[in-house]
């Protein structure tokens, strides 16, 4: 069972001993039940720190942006950060340094395990209170997860299974693999659902269905690309496909940016939606590390993961690859086997 | 920039235009923006034609032109030149294939001009964003290589050398000389063919230009034209060349007997053993599969009697890696075997023969010191029939294809038996004589009018043997009658085909075969010496069947490309090269372990393309997720270019 | 006119609106959001607020301009007007009614937008009065709204429990009404006063306080160099989810969209774009006037509480919350006014 | 063998395929076809790439946002590549292209790959031909092409 | 229908001036309207230039308002409608649609001197002006053209400056020394304070780079311009015109509405977000 407070001390050393510059944690906010991230600077501000199944977010989002930030500064403090990171934290964390993002030492990682829960999925728990807000959610600590809901404040007791995140559930790794210091016990045996479970029932209808739910989907997108920019994976200066962020230095000529690709159109259409998502999956092919943000934070729910744990599905099956386990692997695209499958060839 | 893109669409004579509307390909074309010529001639490649690339060029201050016509493979070069000549930058030009990949392959019009025109405008879009790039210039390694030592490798090995390079011969036999070594004489001439083959041997083995390496093969091969990196298997030597003495006290006391490659199995050889009297190089061999097992323990007989001590069983194969510019491949061929000719006995009665099997009896050199007689009972032969296209011509069963030599051979194999067997009567079967090449027909003539031959125009169906009796059931097509003759011995004139391991050496070199198995040349016409890879140039049978004097200009012809090639201090690299967009690199490597040449590095944390290196795979550009690596001149951009282009 | 609505009969005034098309509330995907109501299928007006607003009926995500094609070498433009089938949209609480009028005039003034009138006209809202809050974020009251307010509302429901009490508030309502006049039952002071209880009642209930309105523009104009603004940006992700959902952004973006490019023809698009997004001022020379996230968050909470109440003597924000819920890094424009405005 | 001179386009539907052909084996097979004259559907237009290593997933999405009926990529066969790995790259990427496109459902048909050496012109067009006749029982691709 | 305010009119370029080269390089257009649908502007105004199937580019009307069978734009290559444009040639299509924004309040500085300062492409904005004052020179007091670029060569409408000559005071410089050059070498803040113009009863008309606008005021108040006498046009990322897609909204004004013209006073007013 973790202790928030070790936590919170652990932070507050750091922070006193100069040993990092900020650590990224999680807080209560005033916006929802849910915690909300956090960069606290002082050691001070420790005790505002929070652990529990509402710590949705993967802070690893704050380590890309911090190294951006810097590079732009004109005096960049390259101070080490520290990030209370989940096990799926973690492996982001492993995915950046295996893309030479980061130094290791750039970062201490302050691990979470999340032993036999993980995290409340707000989609899950919208259809159990029909789309009314949780005021209050809290982990019972006996498998399940009380919640009361804004304007009646009696609480109920919903079994942890039912409203924890799928990928929580299919979580392999609910221990971060890669820290400096972990809390929480290393839970091996989690009786919750197969790896890849809901991708595998996703691709379980037929093909006409499969068409027809990701039609409705890709055609409810709204192209806010808050999938794409809460991703830690997505650090690209500009991404290939409808980047809202250009990169424009002194030497970029006029024709560089009359020759910008456009391989889809703004348009929120199904075609250039589907174009966008799914050049999203396939740029995230073994580098996705199955946080769910993209799907936490769609604002229309659109089951975003799925697409990328279905990759991550094929490479673990097919190329035994698994993304942010091993810093020193060569990519999954940038590397081949040659028993890889050849039979879908003509 | 503003695009002046000019459009070239070739008639190709008929090949093009009897399928494509090339004047509808021009006219639309014409329309599309930023082309501001557009046009069709009859036949591009010509001197008018490609005058009318360079004056085009010129008029219209062109700065990116487009030849709608064959393959690139073909006049690529070509245009490009012609559009140097126009002051346009050779890389401005591309070629839009609309005749092997559209005319030669649709049949109706409408059709095959929307096809084209597709293609076209593809590359019309391409080209519009094409960089005016040049050639990189890298070093040469002047330094060839030559696989296979026979006829075709020994005649490219000296007359590379006579230019002064140097040669590394592999062969993978003990000796060199190859299938010629084992010819008696060679039409239509009738000169011994070890007296003309020996003296070149012996000048490979005096020539300090060349690096011979018998019982060798090429492992592996990287690097590219100019700069190869060839790895060189060769067996273990166990007996030392230097200190073998040529005494021969070790085969005596050999207990192996093996059949000798050499003879083609008419007698047997030791497993300690010399190929033949005059090998090159010189020496002893131990023949690592035949003998008992390399351990004194289990015989070691030979290494007993060996005084000099030029035996040592412990030896092991050693690899090499040698800086090679340019490569001959010359491996030769093989007869097509005897066992697939059930039909005519073949390996089933000891007196059916293939060619060089014959070859064997008629030699000096031979088991029989040259008289001719029958393997089985050594009786002199009466009566010998010789067939012809066995195993070729022959699509259903055997090889489609013409051997092309048979026909000569079993002319002469004819003539000869009749010079040793005056009393004897020898009779040919043949579908038709091919007799092209300098004295060639009057040959034939002669081993018919002065030798008697007896030349049956027709096929044979069945070869049996029948009291001591090879019968041979044929039709004489002429007469229009069957025929049937008692023959003491029959002599297959057997098919050519590549020697055994052409497979294995176009595949680690990286050469094309054609559908029969053997090397591709890049082109059939234009190309007849060149393989499908630069740097790499084809002599000999393993290119297709050939005569002696045929594999010996092809070998001249493939020894003075590389000549040319290597005459050069340096060799134009592709710059059409992998280039990074330094501000969307982050440094992730998915590049660098993409690359197959080890062409990219990191540095100062953005990946750095070494040009050189670079082949332009484009490996990279299909691992970055960020668009940040592409290779000139085929960059995403224009390849969206051209997406849009056909799908408008 | 108002009328008395039994629950039962809502199904019965929606059938007679045969010719329009008709939108309501439903929950799928695990949000409610307005869907198309097919003839057969009920109602259920038990919602909290839509994910999306109906701003989107008005300003949809993708509109089409014109079609440009090239006719031997000059360019012929086909303009796409809009003409939609009259359409009624059940359900809006107020706050999304509120910012009807806010829009109305943005895309009116001296410029008018054909294509926002075109189905601005066309386009009648049945409002639901919020018997209680139906989320800690509204804060309708604290911006001058109430949760019964019927400003740019055709016809404004309240719920009753067995029926509904109806209020025509324009005359497009009251046609609308008219239409399912044998639904209807005529109200009795009962109702009446019922009516206003609950009405009272709703205004009781506590939201998120913004203190003083009239003192907001002050403050924000004297924290423009303000450090607070890059702070409460720090966990801004940049993405487009609180000015997308928010009833009264009205940003758009511009764009060609090659159907051919060898025929040259086209499709000129507005689409919806924001305030958020790094490049949304970002200068072709590559100078961007509002680089980071702070001035970006600055610009969103100015615009709606600042320069919006210079130009229009009104807030463009109707406290409908969304923005803070559906914020995926908990960014909280109360909370943000509230550190502002200390 | 489906040449579209045998029907009138009334009575079928004629597939637009995108065929990337790296410029090696397949590019040249098919020069081989064609020096062959052997008549295959002229339905798939070539576009010659260096290897098909070099083919970015966004070529496909591309081709099939742009309205193509389906795609075809083909390259060297395992071991031929010209470039000695681009072929195994290309497998594993496309392979996953593959993967996410039927886990959409994009009718699995749509997207195909081949290894046509520079001998295999016939296989070229049986490769193509093939193609042709199962995108005809499918009919034109709308689920990903722009619908403007 | 009320007329469609996203509709562009349909414009022919019938004249097209390379006023500079390279990276950065600008050319002159003259657009006709064939149809006869023109309109027409006052000085300071711009229009929004369509390349179909590129977008849309606000570009400042160059031309004076007194000239009515033509409009005059100058454009620098930047980005992907004007790479388009100066890849056009004479007889190309393109769309138009304006004018927007304010305009140089001309008529209440008659009896003014006018003290134009320009730099680069920046003097396209305030030309139409240059040239309205010298068509209505007895309107006015003395008229001084300061005008600076990187090159000789780079210098914009050369020929026009020459008939310029004649009605008013003309002061050019360029940054760099060069063989020759009769003019002032330096940049054009220092030319004005050389040349120090009188601020009485004058009026300062600016626009250039950003860096030259900043140090040209700051010259300007050094001389005693009071920030009322000192004119300047901003510009922002636009994409309607009409005041409504937000890009360039800097406080409570859309700059494609409320400006692009404004005096130095208005300016300070508003958030430095330009």
């Amino acid at each position: 069972m973790v202790n928030v407070e070790e936590i919170r001390d652990y932070a507050a050393s750091l922070l006193e001993k100069e040993e990092v510059k900020a650590v990224l944690g999680f807080r209560r906010g005033s916006a929802s039940a849910f915690a909300e991230p956090c960069t606290i600077t002082d050691a001070g501000e420790a005790a505002s720190l929070v652990w529990d199944p509402t710590c949705l977010n993967n802070l690893a989002l704050y380590l890309v942006k911090d190294r951006k930030q810097q590079a732009a500064a004109k005096t960049p403090d390259n101070r080490p950060v520290g990030i209370v990171a989940k096990g799926c934290d973690s492996r982001a964390v492993g995915v950046l340094l295996q893309e030479n993002f980061f130094k290791r030492e750039d970062v201490v990682v302050i691990g979470v395990s999340c032993e036999g829960t993980g995290v409340v999925d707000a989609n899950k728990l919208s259809d159990k209170l029909k789309g009314r807000t949780a005021s209050l959610i809290t982990f019972s600590g006996a498998g399940d997860i009380n919640v009361s809901v804004y304007g009646d404040e009696t609480e109920t007791a919903i079994p942890a299974r039912e409203i924890l995140a799928d990928r929580c559930l299919e979580c392999r790794a609910a221990a971060p693999a890669l820290h400096d210091v972990v809390f929480g016990d290393t839970v091996e045996a989690r009786d919750f659902n197969e790896p890849f479970h809901a991708a595998k029932e996703a691709e379980s209808v037929s093909e006409d269905e499969r068409w027809a739910t990701w039609e409705h989907h890709f055609d409810r997108c709204l192209r806010c690309f808050a999938c794409r920019a809460v991703c830690p994976m997505c650090y690209c200066p500009e991404c290939v496909v409808d980047s809202t962020t250009f990169v424009v230095t002194l030497g970029t000529s006029a024709e560089e940016k009359a020759n910008r690709i456009r391989w889809c159109e703004r348009s929120a259409n199904t075609s250039e939606s589907a174009v966008y998502h799914l050049t999203r999956a396939i740029h995230l092919a073994g580098r996705c590390i199955d946080c769910g943000e993209c799907e936490r934070v769609c604002p229309v729910n659109i089951p975003l993961r799925l697409l990328n744990t279905k990759l991550e599905k094929e490479a673990f099956e097919m190329f035994e690859y698994q993304a942010g386990h091993d810093i020193e692997q060569a990519s999954l695209l940038s590397s081949f086997r040659d028993e890889d499958p050849n039979s879908f060839i003509r | 920039m503003t695009k002046r893109t000019g459009v070239f669409v070739c008639h190709c004579g008929k090949n093009i235009a009897a399928t494509v509307d090339v004047k509808k390909v021009a006219q639309d074309l014409a329309k599309d923006d930023g082309v501001v010529f557009s046009e069709d001639y009859v036949y591009m490649c010509s001197d008018p034609g490609q005058t009318a690339v360079i004056d085009a060029i010129k008029d219209n201050d062109l700065n990116g032109m487009v030849i709608s016509c064959c393959s690139p493979t073909l006049h690529e070069k070509t245009f490009r030149d012609a559009s140097e000549l126009g002051d346009l930058y050779a890389f401005q030009c591309e070629i839009a294939n609309i005749r092997e990949q559209c005319a030669w392959v649709h049949n109706d019009m409408e059709v095959a001009t929307e096809k084209a025109l597709k293609i076209t405008r593809a590359s019309v879009r391409r080209v519009q964003h094409n960089q005016a790039l040049e050639p990189i210039g890298v070093p040469v390694t002047r330094r060839a290589l030559v696989v296979g030592a026979g006829i075709a490798g020994i005649q490219a090995a000296l007359d590379l050398t006579d230019a002064g390079l140097d040669v590394i011969l592999v062969e993978k036999q003990a000796t060199i000389g190859g299938n010629m070594l084992k010819l008696s004489e060679t039409f239509p001439t009738l000169d011994c063919s070890q007296c003309i083959l020996s003296p070149k041997m012996v000048s490979v083995s005096k020539n300090s230009k060349i690096k011979l390496m018998t019982e060798s093969e090429v492992e592996s091969i990287s690097g590219f034209v100019g700069n190869f990196k060839v790895k060189i298997k060769k067996k273990a030597e166990f007996v030392d060349p230097e200190l073998c003495k040529l005494r021969d006290d070790c085969t005596p006391v050999c207990p192996v007997a093996v059949p000798n490659e050499y003879d083609v199995g008419l007698t047997n050889r030791r497993a300690i053993h010399i190929p033949f009297a005059q090998a090159i190089p010189a020496s002893f061999t131990l023949d690592e599969e035949a003998c008992l097992g390399l351990d004194p323990v289990v015989c070691g007989k030979c290494e007993e009697v060996c005084d000099v001590g030029a035996i040592d069983y412990d030896k092991k194969p050693t690899v090499t890696e040698e800086d090679i510019g340019a490569i001959v491949v010359s491996t030769g061929f093989d007869l097509y075997g005897m066992e697939h000719m059930g039909e005519f006995g073949g390996g089933r009665y000891p007196d059916v023969l293939d060619g060089l099997q014959f070859e064997r009896l008629c030699s000096a050199s031979g088991a029989t010191e040259g008289d001719i007689l029958r393997p089985s009972d050594h009786k002199v032969p009466k009566e010998v029939v010789f067939i012809q296209c066995s195993g070729s011509r022959d699509p259903e069963n055997h090889c489609a294809y013409c051997s092309k030599i048979c026909c000569m051979y079993t002319a002469k194999h004819a003539t000869l038996y009749k010079h040793h067997v005056p009393d004897g009567q020898a009779y040919i079967f043949y579908i038709d004589i091919r007799s092209g090449g300098k004295g060639y027909e009057e040959f034939v003539q002669r081993s018919m009018e002065n030798d008697g031959v007896i030349y049956l125009r027709g096929r044979v169906s069945k070869v049996y043997e029948k009291d001591g009796k090879l019968k041979v059931m044929g039709v004489d097509t002429l007469a229009g009658r069957n025929v049937e003759i008692n023959a003491d011995m029959v002599v297959l004139a057997q098919a050519m085909e590549p020697s055994k391991g052409t497979a294995e050496i176009a595949k680690i070199l990286k050469i094309g075969r054609d559908k029969d198995g053997f090397l591709a040349e890049a082109h059939p016409k234009l190309k007849p010496v060149e393989s499908v890879t630069a740097g790499i140039f084809l002599a000999g049978a393993a290119q297709g069947p050939k005569d002696i004097p045929e594999t010996v200009s092809q070998a001249g012809a493939a020894a003075s490309k590389v000549i040319a090639l290597l005459s050069k201090d340096q060799l134009a690299h592709s710059p059409t090269v992998a280039k990074v967009r330094d501000p969307y690199c982050t440094g992730c490597e998915m590049c660098v372990d993409a690359c197959p040449y080890d062409a990219i590095a990191l540095v100062d944390g953005k990946a750095h393309v070494n040009e050189v290196l670079c082949e332009g795979c484009g490996s990279c550009a299909g691992v970055c997720v960020r668009a940040a690596i592409d290779v000139k001149n085929v960059t995403q951009l224009q390849v969206h270019e051209m997406i849009s282009a056909i799908m408008a | 006119m108002e009328k008395i609505l039994s629950q039962e009969k809502l199904r019965e005034w929606v059938d007679m609106l045969d010719d329009c098309e008709v939108y309501a509330p439903a929950f799928a995907d695990s949000v409610w959001n307005h869907a198309k109501i097919e003839a057969g299928v009920n109602i259920d007006l038990s919602h909290t607020n839509t994910i999306g607003s109906v701003k989107e009926f008005v300003f949809p995500q993708r509109e089409v301009f014109f079609r440009f094609e090239k006719k031997d070498g000059v360019p012929v433009l086909t303009p796409t007007l809009p003409d939609p089938k009259p359409t009624v949209v059940f359900g809006v609480r107020p706050c999304d009614g509120r910012g009807m009028p806010r829009n109305d005039t943005v895309f009116n003034k001296e410029f008018e937008d054909p294509y926002y009138w075109a189905r601005r006209d066309k386009l009648t809202l049945v409002g639901l009065a919020c018997n209680q809050p139906h989320s800690p974020n509204c804060f309708c009251q604290s911006v001058g709204g109430s949760p019964h307010s019927e400003d740019g509302l055709d016809i404004l429901m309240t719920d009753l429990g067995d029926r509904y009490h109806v209020k025509g508030v324009t005359a497009k309502g009251v046609e609308a009404m008219e239409r399912g006049r044998d639904a209807f039952d005529t109200v009795c002071d009962g109702d009446q006063t019922e009516v206003e209880k609950i009405h009272e009642a709703s205004r009781s209930h506590p939201q998120r306080p913004l203190g003083n309105l009239d003192a907001i523009p002050e403050a924000i104009r004297e924290s423009f160099d303000s450090p607070l603004w890059a702070d409460m940006a720090q966990h801004c992700i940049g993405c487009g989810i609180c000015t997308f959902l928010c009833p009264t952004c009205h940003c758009f973006d511009i764009n060609d969209e090659v159907t051919s490019p060898t025929t040259g023809e086209g499709e000129r698009v507005r689409t919806w774009d924001n305030c958020q997004f790094p490049d949304f001022t970002m200068h072709t020379s590559g100078h961007n006037p509002r680089a980071d996230l702070g001035s970006r968050l600055r610009q969103r909470v100015s615009h709606k509480f600042l320069y919006f109440v210079e130009n229009h003597k009104t807030q463009q924000c109707t406290g409908c919350g969304r923005c803070i819920t559906e914020c995926p890094v908990g960014i909280d424009i109360v909370a943000v006014l509230e550190r502002v405005s200390q | 063998m489906s040449n579209p001179s045998k029907v009138t386009k009334a009575e079928e539907f004629e597939p637009r395929i995108v065929a990337f052909l790296c410029k090696w084996c397949s590019s040249a097979g098919s020069d081989l076809a064609g020096v062959s004259r052997i008549q295959y559907s002229a339905n798939a237009t070539p576009i010659t790439i260096p290897c098909s290593g070099s083919v970015s997933p966004m070529f496909i999405l591309s081709a099939f946002n742009k309205g193509a009926d389906g795609v075809l990529i083909s390259g060297c066969h395992p071991g031929d590549c010209h470039y000695m790995e681009g072929n195994y790259l290309a497998r594993r990427k496309l392979y996953l292209v593959k993967e996410l496109l039927q886990f959409i459902g994009l009718e699995s048909e749509r997207f195909r790959m081949s290894w046509v050496s520079a001998a295999e012109g016939a296989k070229f067009a049986e490769v193509v031909d093939e193609f042709v006749e199962d995108l005809r029982v499918l009919g034109p691709q709308n689920r990903l092409k722009a619908k403007r | 229908m009320t007329d469609n305010l996203y509709l562009p009119k349909i414009g022919r370029i019938v004249g097209i001036d390379e006023e500079t080269q390279g990276a950065r390089a600008i050319k002159t257009f003259k657009v006709e309207f064939p149809n006869d649908d023109g309109f027409e502007h006052d000085c300071g105004q711009c229009a929004m230039l369509s390349m179909f199937g590129k977008g849309e580019s606000m570009i400042s009307i160059a031309s004076s308002p007194l000239v009515k069978e033509y409009k005059q734009f100058s454009i620098m290559k930047m980005g992907r409608v004007t790479s388009a444009f100066h890849a056009a040639k004479i007889g190309d299509f393109i769309g138009i649609r304006g004018p927007y924004g304010n305009q140089f309040p001309l008529d209440n500085w008659k009896g003014k001197d006018l003290v134009f300062i320009g730099g680069g492409v920046g003097l396209a904005p305030i030309w139409p002006v240059i040239q309205t004052a010298v068509a209505r020179r007895e309107d006015f007091g003395n008229i001084t053209v300061f005008y600076g670029a990187r090159t000789s060569s780079d210098i914009m409408y050369e020929t026009d400056f020459e008939k310029l000559k004649a009605s008013a005071e003309v002061q050019l410089s360029i940054d760099a020394p060069e063989e020759g050059w009769p003019g002032y070498t330096g940049f054009v803040p220092a030319n004005l304070m050389d040349k120090a113009p009188s601020p009485d009863n004058a009026i300062a008309i600016t626009c250039g780079p950003p860096i030259m606008i900043k140090f040209v005021i700051q010259n300007l108040q050094a001389l005693g311009f009071a920030d009322e006498q000192i004119y300047t046009t901003i510009e922002n990322k636009m994409k309607c015109g009409v005041g409504k897609c937000g890009r360039c909204n800097v406080g409570k004004d859309y700059v494609c509405v409320k400006g692009p013209v404004y005096s130095w006073a208005e300016l300070k007013s508003l958030p430095q977000e330009y």
